[in-house]
């Protein structure tokens, strides 16, 4: 019974616990010191990485076993700390005004123990097992909210359980051929295949897996789900249930195929290889969403929507194949955690107090929820990344390995997605907490402790790590040594390489020192007196609470103006296409038995099977 | 490097770049009028202004964001100083690159955003979304010419591109070798200024002044302050990675005026693009020249 | 070896003595049918000690007698179809004589048909079963059942007919009818002739089976029909016709042409099965579509030469035959519209609970047993190699992932809402109970019984010792 | 030329006791009954083009206590401007709206209404439009004494004689 | 000795906090860049607007002594009234009045400002300026041409050197009778968004005429118009006056 044996079963345990006192007063309470257990546990394992575990069996020939490598423990801490901040805020206040919460409770525990199935897989089939596992409990817990969120995850599970048969198709092919399907075998008959095999494989399994992570023709229903389920499970869902997708990416592109066998596989009739072809595909990724959340006027299906493209920075980032490329995208993962459930945290909270999380009818929250302001600030910041935070680290490392290995394009695309970025997340901001105060909004107060303690501590992780990113670099390197790279040699302050480096602690600290002479500075001037909101200037117009001084409808309206033309929504027209056609064939087919006798049917078949047979 | 010689860098860089931001701004004004056939500003009026705005009697600020907004823009800028290498002084310039250049440039911008949309006026966040879009516009060129540059050296840290391009005196400057990009780089630069054709982020006739509607003394004064820091930044900037960074101040000083000089001139002659048209000519002209440039460079 | 013939003869005469045992009739059938899992379960043993065995009836020779061939799968559809007749025996029907008379002709019959090496004497049990399974869909006395049930008479006659216009096509060529014997002759069987005889055996044993052309019957009949006679049908009759196919193709027609023959049916099946499931508004209809993909899946399988095909066949058959009653009998008391089952989740949760259980193993989600079953079909078709075959696994890939949108959709309206509408009653609750215990168990014991079935496969597979065993090993 | 005054002349021989005097080349006076003006508009608008009512004006006459409605018409078709007059008493100071015919009236009759105290029937706004802080009686008619009113609500300024010869006004 | 600002440099006394040498040469120096960096926000309310244009340009240039014309209020130091005002437009005038910042300055153009001009028997204009707003210079004329403008603003640059022109202190030291001239033409319940009174109190410019009666209808008015109670922070006010009876909400 060694550490991972026990990792399952206590988080096995925590599942059934909490379904069985999901009602119960404390019950996130107990959820959150379950949840601390569990990353005890897998800090303690940490020396012993790859661990392999006891379970095993063998059904129908093939060998079913588990062992956690270095990127599974990586992934597997981020899901754990995210459950853990999720849980302790639906345990505050939130949870209190909710009614029934055991399958809030029990949702995310299921979710965390199908993930650690997943993460600690050895082998193909238990990573189907887990990989399924991990749809359906996810499908569970966006479904809390009935309504539209049944018709979302309703959605998402189509394209999942799609996405799963095609990895179905792949583990079987693959079956057909090599002996055992274990990742050693596996990855022995890579070595040997063709081509011509290895791009089906590979095609199929990325279509299965690029479901979960929202790659690009597959990610339409990605914003309705995360932004219906409730509050601190979007908050999870957002934070990590799509980088189970990326995991498995990883596993089958760099553990099973190999990154440098990757790069020279040739994209039939053009100079691309495969690596440039998904390098691509994660560019596209990277840039559509974020100009689409643009445009949102929902808080939640921003984020959900800014889910997608950063998404696409981490697969980008990894497909980089060098050590600063890839432990930039792996750190992007664990930075993008932070800040993506603290922002989901953020706007939940914002809801709580106001009701609503729509746009074009928020405003001047700060002075009412400041300590929210604060979180959502920092966490913005980090999400455009910028550098004062974490997210600044893993996106500089991402274009410093871009442009290290000869690839400009890319790198002006990744900048492109960072500006989309930028823009939607001032939108965010401005529109929810900047501006003019409403009058439904005066008596709003700031969320209590219990609420706000859980996001400033996520804010808090995203400002130490980005002024110090060697704490999460050690973990990255974990995962780097597991998928086979050499280790990015780094210090506490960031990388220092040949041409260029980057050392958060000298360029954070120069900040903080100038942004104290730029405070010296400003109290050169006389005291200021703080005025209302309404002491504006609105060319010689008294200003009064009931008519809104505030632009927050089409905020980038110039913007739109040129970038509306491209956004036709091409892919959900596909989509649509889609559906109608498996109507249209259905009407066809039931059509054809209701209508004719069956006896005619008879006659026909046998004189067609006899001129085919006779002739 | 020892940390005197290093306290006196942080102190030092800072201040020489508000006193040449200072001269720029006095050649900006001096430029417009004489183009105006105007005898224009006697030649301390950048100071004047500025120390009058910070002894404005009264103070109005809209909440403890748009006071910490200030401090926050005017310390993005002072910090971006500090990477910026100047003839004698290297001040951090290994500790970042020229990505992290670009994004401390990002920061001051941010803060003033933030600080405007405290002030709860619709002008400010009208200009400050305008202000967003046009850094769309003129960050992409911007980001292809940084590419190309990195490219084109293979490295990114700036100490080594000025010895690249000091290596052989003026036949390896940067514009030079890759004129293209370095004409794609001038025309961003141009942009970032916010000047006439692309200023429309304040423009006094329709939002009244955009982000400056609310600023008023010691705000007002901090722009001022950043402006005089942002002309200088870019001056640096394209003389660092295009006209072979400075040996000496005595050739180095002319180098950054010959810079800023040129958007200058030209400013006063145009009237002003609406938001979509500068997207659509930054992408068009200065994206297109720097994505020749870059072909160039991969070419080669 | 008279167990086997015994457990032909014990439910005939319980049968035909019915109409004596007076008050007893109730509980001979299922006392018969129990006998019968009895004697399958002592068959089983002595197969797997001593291996498959032959019994010849009436002391004549192989190729002229009667012979019975006892091996491991003959056994197993022999019990699972006893087992399957047990559970779903109807506890309450209109005159309880004549529906277990003719519930134990067809489990009498069904046995012949699995242990039968003759091709005629499959045909006289494949009639048996036909006349067994007119009189219980015509039995539920709706009168929507009797007409359903009359067309489904006269296509499976006609399709009788055909059958037989095959054998005796058969006959002509080969000379003889014994499948062994004919497996000898089966080069004189490779002309377009043998072919034809192939394709008119296919369709006339097709009607049964539901495949494409000829399944135009299975949506009528088991929306009508009673829940348990439905579930009889679907579940069990439908795979004896496989059966006899798989028979066909093993032993006498291994040729290329007759394989993509029954490939394209197969495929056809699916297609349309599924589409016509997506698009069909109410439960029974929508699992019967459903039904005919699956079947048309079993029968792709069964397409795949060599062993491979024969275990995922087996593994499908065996998966369908316990999800597919259930199915039927958990959607029994409900009502049959899909959109008014709005709410039922929150009101029957544990039959709700059941129904996801079943759903969800068809879909073949993993820990299920549905997952190593289509896992299997994916390996055996992929593992062919030919491009028919891999058009064939995206097509299952396609045809699942359409049966997982309308079976999720019915999923996801159980769930939502809320209905004031008093719990029906569920009538078929321990059938389909023990049926959902019995699917639990497989998953558990995945191991033992992939083990068994590989056996059982290896065992069908090798032509060469069935023929010698038949024909005494005199290579005539 | 004619033509089109043969139809203003259709118009005027259908109202029987209207005052018309044609006082320049393109210009008609018309003196009409207050009840007959709705009625003259309509058939001015309907026969002959009188389309554009550039403004109304109000006149007011103290001696008679009357206010004077000046209507003014021209037509694009006529190319003839038409200046409708009627009087209305003071004491009850109503008159109907003619914003159904004219929809500009609105405007004319709302700024006499502020400055004459004139109400208008059917009239949809007759808010203060102009002197909204305005608290006086109607400031335009003749009876408001302007200098009065000033001399009492504002105080001048007290010159010191030696303000003339000093420019700057001594005061600094 | 009376704080009246028009009193000689040498024997004023200044407000309250005596400034120490350091003090007062900082007030030298920024008395000093005040001149030569005025900011004008020409209000044109009348005829005289378009004299000013000439005065800005290259005709007669007024960027040589540092002035700049400004679009809003907050950004200005002068205040430019360039003809007669309209009560409806006094009222636009005093709000932007108090929104300007320290140490500002109002220059009436024109006669219309100094005695109602020739509108003087109008009932709409008013008459006096600095009745409502303190005024530092007048420039007599119907409209002054740029060189009056200009030399007005000399003399002006003149006594902010000197350190004169206090005239702004005196709207905060008075704001009670200011404000009850303003009530006469607005009515009692006239509100202006900015908060004077905590301006005064907050830069120690409370003098005996700051609060009065007048301030007295600012307080019984303020619920109707600041429903978001935001407008005055609440410290500031309840701060300033003990003496006064609290009125109830």
């Amino acid at each position: 019974m060694n550490d991972l044996d026990l990792l399952l079963l206590v988080s096995i345990g925590t599942t059934a616990v909490l379904f069985a006192f999901g009602t119960w007063r404390w019950a996130g309470a107990l959820g959150t010191l379950l949840y601390a257990l569990q990353l005890a546990l897998l800090a303690v394992m940490r020396p012993e990485l790859p661990l392999a575990s006891g379970i095993g069996f063998e059904v129908l020939g093939y060998r079913l076993q588990w062992s956690l490598s270095g990127l599974g423990w990586f992934f597997a801490i981020i899901t754990v700390a995210s459950a853990l901040f999720s849980a302790w805020f639906a345990a505050g206040e939130w949870g209190q005004h909710r009614r029934n919460l055991r399958l809030l409770h029990g949702g995310l525990a299921l979710n965390v123990t199908a993930m650690l199935i997943l993460l600690a897989s050895d082998d193909l089939i238990s990573l189907f097992i887990g990989w399924e596992l991990v749809s359906w409990a996810s499908y569970l817990a966006m479904v809390q909210r009935g309504g539209p969120a049944m018709d979302a995850a309703y959605r998402y599970l189509v394209y999942a359980l799609a996405g799963a048969l095609a990895v179905l198709v792949a583990i079987a092919m693959i079956a057909a051929q090599s002996p055992a399907l274990d990742f050693g075998s596996v990855r022995v008959w890579f070595a040997s295949a063709g081509n011509g095999t290895i791009w089906t494989v590979m095609l199929l399994t990325m279509a299965g897996f690029g479901v979960k992570m929202g790659l690009l023709p597959l990610h339409l229903w990605q914003p309705a789900a995360y932004s219906e389920s409730p509050g601190p499970i979007a908050a999870f869902l957002g934070a990590i249930s799509s980088r189970m997708g990326l995991f498995a990416i990883i596993v089958v592109l760099a553990q099973l195929i190999g990154l440098e066998r990757l790069g020279n596989l040739p994209v039939a009739f053009s100079f691309w290889n495969a690596n440039e072809f998904w390098a691509w595909l994660a560019a596209l990724t990277l840039i559509v969403p974020t100009f689409i959340a643009l445009t949102q006027n929902d808080a939640r299906m921003l984020l959900a929507w800014h889910g997608i493209g950063q998404g696409g920075y981490m697969l980008l980032g990894i497909l980089i194949a060098t050590p600063l490329g890839v432990s930039g995208g792996l750190m992007h993962v664990i930075n993008y955690a932070c800040y993506q459930a603290a922002l989901f945290l953020a706007v939940t909270a914002v809801a709580h107090r106001t009701g609503t999380t729509d746009l074009d009818h928020l405003g001047g929250l700060i002075n009412r929820m400041p300590l929210t302001y604060v979180t959502m600030l920092f966490c913005i910041i980090g999400l455009a990344g910028l550098p004062p935070m974490n997210g600044f680290v893993s996106k500089w490392m991402i274009y410093k390995a871009l442009l290290d290995a000869q690839m400009p394009l890319l790198f002006v695309a990744a900048v492109i997605g960072t500006l989309g970025t930028i823009l939607s997340v001032y939108k965010l901001i401005h529109n929810t907490f900047l501006g003019q105060l409403r009058l439904e909004h005066a008596q709003v107060n700031e969320v209590p402790i219990s609420m706000w303690l859980p996001m400033i501590l996520l804010a808090l992780i995203v400002f130490i790590t980005g002024w110090m990113p060697g704490l999460f670099l050690d973990l990255v390197d974990e995962a780097v040594v597991a998928i086979g790279i050499t280790q990015l040699p780094h210090h506490l302050g960031g990388v220092d390489l040949g041409n260029g480096g980057l050392d958060m602690l000298w360029i954070v600290g120069v900040l903080l020192a100038a942004i104290g002479i730029g405070a010296i500075v400003y109290f050169l001037g006389n005291r200021s007196v703080r005025v209302g909101q309404f002491d504006n200037y609105a060319g010689g117009q008294i200003l009064t609470a009931d008519v809104p001084y505030q632009y927050s409808h089409q905020f980038y309206a110039g913007l739109l103006r040129v970038i509306q033309p491209w956004m036709r929504g091409g892919m959900a027209w596909g989509e649509r296409a889609l559906v109608s056609g498996a109507d249209f064939l259905g009407g066809a087919m039931s059509g054809l038995y209701r209508a004719a006798p069956a006896g005619a049917y008879l006659l026909l078949a046998v004189l067609a099977a006899l001129a085919v047979t006779l002739l | 490097m020892d940390f005197t010689h290093l306290f006196v860098e942080l102190v030092l860089m800072p201040l020489i770049a508000f006193l040449v931001g200072l001269v720029m701004v006095l050649m900006l004004r001096k430029v417009r009028a004489k183009i105006e056939r105007r005898i224009g500003p006697p030649l301390l009026q950048p100071l004047y202004d500025i120390v009058k705005l910070y002894s404005k009697k009264t103070q109005v600020s809209h909440g403890p964001m748009h006071e910490i907004a200030m401090m926050v823009a005017l310390g993005g800028v002072i910090a971006m100083e500090v990477f910026l290498p100047v003839p004698g002084l290297n001040g951090l310039a290994e500790k970042g690159d020229l990505i992290v250049l670009i994004y401390l440039m990002m920061i001051p911008s941010l803060g003033l955003a933030l600080g405007v949309g405290a002030c709860a006026n619709p002008n400010g966040s009208i200009g400050i979304s305008r202000a967003l879009t046009a850094m769309v516009a003129y960050d992409i060129p911007l980001m292809i010419v940084v590419a190309g540059v990195a490219l084109f050296h293979g490295t990114t840290s700036l100490p080594e591109i000025i010895a690249a391009q000091q290596a052989g005196g003026m036949s390896t400057w940067g514009i030079v070798q890759t004129p293209v990009l370095a004409l794609g780089g001038l025309i961003a630069a141009y942009a970032m200024l916010g000047k006439e054709p692309f200023e429309i982020y304040v423009a006094p006739a329709e939002i009244a002044t955009g982000p400056m509607v609310e600023m008023s003394g010691k705000f007002m004064g901090t722009l001022f302050v950043m402006q005089c820091f942002q002309l200088y930044a870019v001056g640096v900037l394209y003389t660092t990675l295009f006209l072979g960074g400075g040996e000496y101040w005595i050739s180095f000083l002319p180098k950054i005026f010959a810079v800023v000089f040129i958007p200058l001139a030209m400013t006063n002659v145009f009237p002003r693009y609406k938001t979509e048209d500068v997207l659509k000519w930054m992408w068009k002209w200065a994206g297109g020249f720097a994505l020749a440039g870059l072909a160039l460079v991969v070419m080669k | 070896m008279n167990a086997s013939v015994l457990m032909i003869a014990l439910p005939l005469l319980a049968a035909f003595l019915l109409p004596l045992t007076g008050p007893l009739a109730r509980w001979v059938g299922p006392f018969a049918a129990a006998l019968n899992i009895a004697l399958g379960i002592s068959l089983w043993q002595t197969v797997a000690q001593e291996g498959p065995s032959v019994v010849v009836m009436g002391g004549f020779a192989a190729p002229l007698g009667i012979v019975f061939r006892v091996d491991t799968l003959a056994v197993l559809f022999a019990t699972a179809l006893a087992a399957l007749v047990l559970i779903l025996w109807p506890r309450t029907s209109a005159d309880p004589r004549r529906e277990s008379a003719l519930l134990l002709i067809l489990l009498a019959a069904g046995c012949g048909l699995a242990f039968s090496g003759d091709l005629f004497n499959l045909f006289v049990f494949y009639e048996l079963i036909a006349v067994a399974s007119y009189g219980l869909v015509a039995a539920s006395r709706e009168r929507l059942a009797a007409a359903a049930g009359l067309r489904y008479l006269v296509l499976s006659a006609l399709g009788s007919a055909f059958a037989l216009l095959g054998i005796g096509l058969v006959y002509a060529l080969a000379g003889t009818l014994n499948l062994a014997d004919l497996s000898r002759h089966a080069d004189a069987l490779n002309s377009p002739l043998g072919l034809a005889a192939f394709a008119l055996m296919l369709l006339g044993f097709g009607v049964k089976a539901e495949l494409f052309p000829v399944n135009a019957w299975v949506a009528e009949v088991y929306s009508t029909a009673t829940a348990r006679t439905t579930a009889l049908l679907a579940g069990g009759v439908s795979k004896l016709a496989l059966l006899i196919v798989l028979h066909l193709v093993l032993l006498v027609y291994a040729q290329p042409a007759a394989l993509s023959l029954l490939l394209t049916l197969g495929l056809l099946s699916i297609v349309s099965g599924q589409f016509a499931g997506y698009r069909a508004a109410d439960l029974p209809r929508m699992l019967a579509y459903s039904s005919i993909a699956q079947l048309g899946m079993i029968a792709a399988a069964f397409s795949v030469s060599g062993e491979a095909g024969v275990l995922a066949g087996l593994a499908l058959a065996l998966h369908h035959l316990i999800v597919k009653p259930a199915l039927f009998l958990v959607g029994d008391g409900w009502p049959k519209c899909v959109d008014s089952l709005a709410g039922l989740g929150r009101a029957e949760p544990w039959r709700a609970a059941l129904f996801v259980l079943l759903a969800l193993s068809l879909l073949g989600i993993p820990p299920l047993p549905g997952f190593w079953a289509k896992l299997l079909l994916l390996k055996a078709l992929l593992g062919m190699g030919e491009p028919a075959w891999n058009l064939a696994a995206a097509v299952v890939l396609l045809g699942t992932a359409i049966e997982g949108a309308y079976l999720l959709r019915v999923l996801q309206t159980l769930f939502r809402g809320t209905t004031n509408a008093k719990p029906a009653t569920f009538g078929g609750a321990l059938p389909a109970g023990v049926l959902g215990v019995a699917l639990l168990l497989v998953m558990l014991a995945a191991t033992p019984v992939g083990g068994a079935l590989q056996r059982a496969a290896q065992q069908a597979a090798d032509v060469p010792a069935y023929v010698a065993d038949t024909l005494g090993g005199s290579p005539q | 030329m004619n033509r089109e005054l043969e139809s203003l002349d259709a118009v005027f021989r259908e109202m029987p006791d209207l005052k018309v005097e044609h006082t320049g080349p393109r210009r008609t006076r018309i003196q009409v009954e207050a009840d007959a003006l709705p009625t003259l508009l309509e058939l001015l608008k309907g026969r002959a083009g009188y389309l554009h009512l550039s403004a109304i004006s109000c006149v007011d006459w103290p001696d008679t206590e009357e206010f004077e409605l000046v209507y003014h018409l021209w037509s694009y078709q006529v190319s003839n401007l038409i200046s409708a007059h009627t009087r209305i008493p003071y004491d009850p100071g109503r008159y109907v709206s003619v914003y159904d015919l004219h929809a500009p009236a609105v405007y004319f009759e709302r700024d006499i209404h502020e400055m004459f105290g004139v109400w208008f029937e059917g009239c949809p706004d007759q808010e203060p439009f102009i002197l909204t802080e305005w608290q006086g009686p109607p400031p335009m008619r003749k009876s408001f004494d302007t200098v009065a009113y000033v001399n009492d609500t504002f105080e001048w300024r007290e010159y010191q004689p030696e303000w003339a010869n000093d420019p700057s006004g001594g005061k600094g | 000795m009376s704080t009246d600002p028009n009193q000689a440099v040498a024997c004023r006394t200044v407000d309250a906090e005596e400034r120490s040498l350091l003090g007062r040469v900082l007030d030298r120096i920024a008395d000093h860049c005040r001149a030569r960096s005025l900011f004008v926000l020409h209000y044109c309310t009348g005829c005289g607007a378009i004299e000013l244009p000439p005065t800005m340009t290259s005709r007669f240039d007024l960027e040589r002594v540092g002035m700049q014309p400004m679009v809003t209020p907050r950004q200005a130091d002068i205040l430019l009234i360039t003809g007669y005002l309209s009560v409806k437009t006094l009222k636009r005038v005093v709000m932007t009045y108090e929104q300007m910042q320290g140490p500002k300055y109002v220059i009436g153009l024109g006669s219309c400002t100094i005695n109602g001009g020739m509108y003087w028997n109008s009932y709409a204009t008013i008459k006096l300026l600095d009745r409502y707003i303190p005024v530092d210079n007048y420039i007599a004329g119907c409209m002054p041409r740029p060189e009056a403008i200009q030399q007005v603003f000399l003399d002006l640059m003149g006594r902010i050197d000197r350190g004169e022109a206090q005239a702004w202190k005196d709207y905060y030291r008075r704001y009670d009778w200011y404000l009850g001239q303003q009530q006469q033409l607005f009515g009692t319940n006239w509100q202006a968004p900015t908060d004077v009174v905590g301006e005064a109190i907050r830069y120690r410019l409370v003098g005996e005429q700051t609060l009065g009666s007048h301030t007295a209808h600012l307080e019984r008015y303020a619920p109707y118009y600041d429903q978001l109670g935001i407008i005055r922070p609440e410290p500031a006010r309840m701060k300033a006056r003990p003496q006064l009876e609290v009125v109830s909400r």
